[in-house]
Order: C-alpha cells, then structure tokens, then sequence
C-alpha cells in the first residue's frame, strides 16, 4: 500500500450528555500531541472537536424522546495522515435548518449583538483549515475538519508511522 | 475527578468585591455552575467580580459566550467583570477570537 | 424507561497497535473513575482492558496481511450501569485455539514455567468479576468483562445518571 | 509526550551496579526500549542493575514477563535485578500477583 495515503483510523461513539465532552477532548487532544501538533494547534483542534460535539448535545436531538436510544449518539472518526489529521463529528439528529447554517460570518457581528450564538461554527472554521457541513433534514449532520501539519519531521514522534 | 471547580478566595463587604478561583474546565457541561456562581456573587450585591483564571485548564464557547453575557450585565449595574492571571492556553483563546481587548484582563 | 437497567454506552474503534494501547486505556480509566471505582478498582479495570487489547495486538491478526484493512481493528465497548461497569474487547480475527485458552490455570504455573505466558487471561479473569470468552475461528474473539460497585452512592459523583 | 523514557543514573565500574530510572507506562508498547536498556546494561558488564520505578506509572503482564525473564537471567550470571522504589499503584498490581514476593524489592 502507498506510505503516503495509508491512514489510521479511530472511531468513537459516545452518549449525548455534556458530561463527556472532556472524555472526548481528552481522547483527541492526546492523538493530535501524538502527531506532534504544535501545543496552540492542538489547543484549536481540541476546542473546534468540542464545538462539533456541543452542538450536537444542544441542537441535534430532541432530548425528552431520543436520548439514549439506539443510534442516537455523538460519533467521532478521527483519521491521522502524513500531513495532517481529519476529524470527523456526526450525528443522526435532526439537521441544521438551513437559515441557521454559518450564522455567525463575523466576530463583529457576534459580539454586539444581544445574543451569544453563532460563536461555535465560526471557531471550527476558523481554527480548522477545511471544513465541510452535510446536514439532511432528519437525518443529521456531520462536520468534517481538516488540520494540516505545519512539520513534517515529527510525524513519526510517537512511533505512528 | 469532578473536573471542575469554584471557591471563593475573598469577599469584601466595604470594597464590595469578591474574588473566586475558578479551576479546570469551562465548558457547556460547566457552564452552569459558573454561572450559579456569578449569580450568587450578584445576589449578594458585590459590584466587583474577580475571576481568578489562574487554574482554569479550558474554556469552549459556552464558557466565553456566558464571559459575555456576564461583562455586560456587570457594566450595565455599574460594576465590572475582571479576568485575572489566565493560564497561557486560555488567554491565546481569547486572543485569536479578539475577546482578548473586549474582556477586562489583567494578567 | 427502567431506571435500574438504563445504559450508558460507549464504542471505539483503534488501529491494532501497540503504540495506542494507553489511549484506550486513558479512556476507560477517565470512565471508570467518573463512576468511582476506587483507585486499586480503576487500576485493575485498566491493566485487564489493556491485557485484552494486547492479545488482540499480539494473537488475533496475521500483521503482514491484515494489518488496517477494513474491520482489522481492537473494538472496544464500555456499557455503565448502577452496579458497574461492562467492558467488551473484541477483533475479527483468526479466534482463539481451543488448546491456548485459559492456558495459566494458576500463578505457580506461570512463574515455574520457562516460557512466561497465560499472564494476561489470569489477569483479566481475576482482576474483573464476570469474565466471558467468545471465540470462534476465523470470525474472531471478544472477551466481554464486568466489575461490580462496592459503593451504590457515589454514583452520581461526576453527574452521570 | 512520549509516555515513555529511560535515562541512566549512575553508572560504578568499581561496584559494577548500575542505575535506571524507568518513567512512564511499561506496556506492550515500550517493553521492547525497556529490553534494549536492560541488554545493553548487560553487555557492558554490569553486575547490579538497579531499576528506580518510583516514576513508573504502569506495568502491565508485559513488563512483568520482561521482569521475570531478566531477574532470572541476572541471578544465572550470579548478578541481581533490583526494583527500587515502586509507586504504590505498580507495587500493588505485583503484590495482587503475587509477584512481590518473587521480584527483589526495596521499597
Ligand atoms: N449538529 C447540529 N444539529 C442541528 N442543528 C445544529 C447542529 N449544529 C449546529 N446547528 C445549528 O446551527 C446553529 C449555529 O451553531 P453555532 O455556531 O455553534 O452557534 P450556537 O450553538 O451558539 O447557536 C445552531 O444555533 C443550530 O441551530
Ligand atoms: N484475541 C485473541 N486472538 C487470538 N488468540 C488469542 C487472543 N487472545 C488470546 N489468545 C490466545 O490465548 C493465549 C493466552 O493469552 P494470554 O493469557 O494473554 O497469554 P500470552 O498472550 O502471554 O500468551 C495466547 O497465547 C493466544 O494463543
């Protein structure tokens, strides 16, 4: 197989309760310190993981019917390449209405206005390097970000090749 | 293993400030007992609410959006909002979002 | 539905490599202390759960052909319930040979003999309370292990109901 | 945040001991680095080697089976492996195993 686009993978599924966010965090922050991100890189990785997540807790499900039932979960993919790591956060909610999508285009915007929203996308898109939405009324949404590695040498840091 | 925790490390009746140490991390698990906290300190009338950021590990937006929240609802009493000594990795958070110049900082 | 029989559950997949062995076990040691399992619990659940992982690593694939094909992973799952907690490791590997399982009956054994094996199912099988093997050749094992609470009321300690 | 390093302490040609702290998580993984030290300890002579575990933080079967393995290929040379140290939390996965009493431990 080609070295370059051999990938590793990780997938991890996990209630959707606030209280495990950190178990998540904790879980992704350590494979990015792994493939040697700088310390701010994986500061940005782990709060845009954390965005991904919040949103699903507090938008994606209607919690009084779904919760805990089968498949109605946070999904997390992570896939570690040579020059970068894919994240991958889903859920099979309800999806993003499309007039709520992107928000917040600016932080201008953000900050005076009365309501504190929108905060969570602009931060994935912005400490993230590509960023795609697929949302599908009813059948949920996942947001997949792309960070590249600025150093190629320390790949192979933690004995990952 | 609580992963998040508030004490308070100083109450002023005569300054009217109050001064809590807020540790580990800020986040929309959190949010709501930092927020229970701010509004008790309110309640009991200080004007003054020093967040000593000393031992927080990390804050999400739920944490910076109720930051928000609380700066302004601080200043419109006439009182004031104060972000003191945050570790490192929390200031940059601030900072590449630009809340580093809106909130009250003092490192 | 039933309070008492209410799961929480989670899944992760992992590459079959050594170097991850601590990232699963981080994992399951940030759960296992969230439903506070003492300290010498939680350590006991960890070193089985890495032991199991281990042999998945060591025994269940043929490396040179196998390795990071579709579905040649370590397949972890943690169900919490109120009296404990439910680890279930598996692969879909090439099964465990009726002749090695459980080959360490005893200690004795072990230290006695030239060739120093069989430590990890003694652990597993002593450390965690209710232990099953399900193996069949050529589909795979997993080994599926249960640790009781001693402490009903502390439970709640990190907000997980 | 490599979980795992080895670095000689102290290294007596007269007494032929040497001194290992061993740091981190002895697993499956760093079982093979922690074998290499110990045969290169072995190849330079060393009689004694001296094991400081006091910032081990785990050790599964793996590194136990490598403990047992030299032990015994360090008392066919007539030398001695020594574990020195341990924290609590490995010297009780030996006791639990019964291994304290098989391992030369100097807590
Ligand atoms: N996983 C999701 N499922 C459904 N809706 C979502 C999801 N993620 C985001 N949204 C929608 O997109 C909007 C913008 O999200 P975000 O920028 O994080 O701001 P906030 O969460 O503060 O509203 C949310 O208000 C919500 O309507
Ligand atoms: N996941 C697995 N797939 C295939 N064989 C396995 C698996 N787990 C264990 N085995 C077999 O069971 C034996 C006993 O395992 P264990 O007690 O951990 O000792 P060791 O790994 O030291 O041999 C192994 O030697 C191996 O033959």
């Amino acid at each position: 197989m080609d070295e370059e686009t051999k990938t590793i993978s990780f997938e991890l599924s996990c209630p959707v309760k606030s209280v495990f966010l950190r178990h998540i965090r904790q879980f992704i922050v350590q494979l990015a310190e792994d493939v040697s991100f700088s310390e701010e890189e994986v500061s940005q990785i782990e709060i845009a993981v954390d965005e991904a997540c919040s949103n699903i807790i507090e938008h994606a499900y209607n919690h009084s019917t779904d919760f805990d039932k089968e498949g109605k979960k946070i999904y997390v993919r992570v896939e570690i390449y040579k020059h970068g790591i894919k994240i991958v956060v889903g859920d099979r909610g309800k999806g993003i209405q499309p007039h709520h999508i992107h928000r917040t285009k600016n932080l201008k915007q953000y900050k005076t206005s009365r309501y504190h929203r929108g905060l969570g996308t602009y931060i994935i898109t912005n400490f993230m390097d590509d960023v795609l939405f697929h949302t599908e009324e009813g059948y949920g949404t996942t947001v997949e970000m792309f960070k590249y590695r600025r150093d190629n040498d320390g790949f192979t840091r933690a004995g990952i090749k | 293993m609580e992963g998040f925790s508030i004490e308070t490390l100083k109450e002023e009746s005569d300054t009217s400030e109050t001064k809590l140490l807020i540790r580990g991390f800020l986040d929309a698990h959190t949010v709501d007992h930092f927020e229970r906290s701010l509004d008790e300190a309110q309640e009991k009338g200080f004007k003054t609410i020093i967040l000593d950021f000393s031992s927080l590990d990390y804050i999400s937006s739920a944490g910076i959006g109720s930051l928000m929240n609380y700066t302004k609802i601080m200043k419109d009493k006439g009182g004031e909002l104060i972000i003191l000594r945050p570790t490192d990795k929390v200031y940059r958070i601030f900072d590449l979002l630009g809340f580093s110049k809106i909130f009250n900082i003092k490192r």
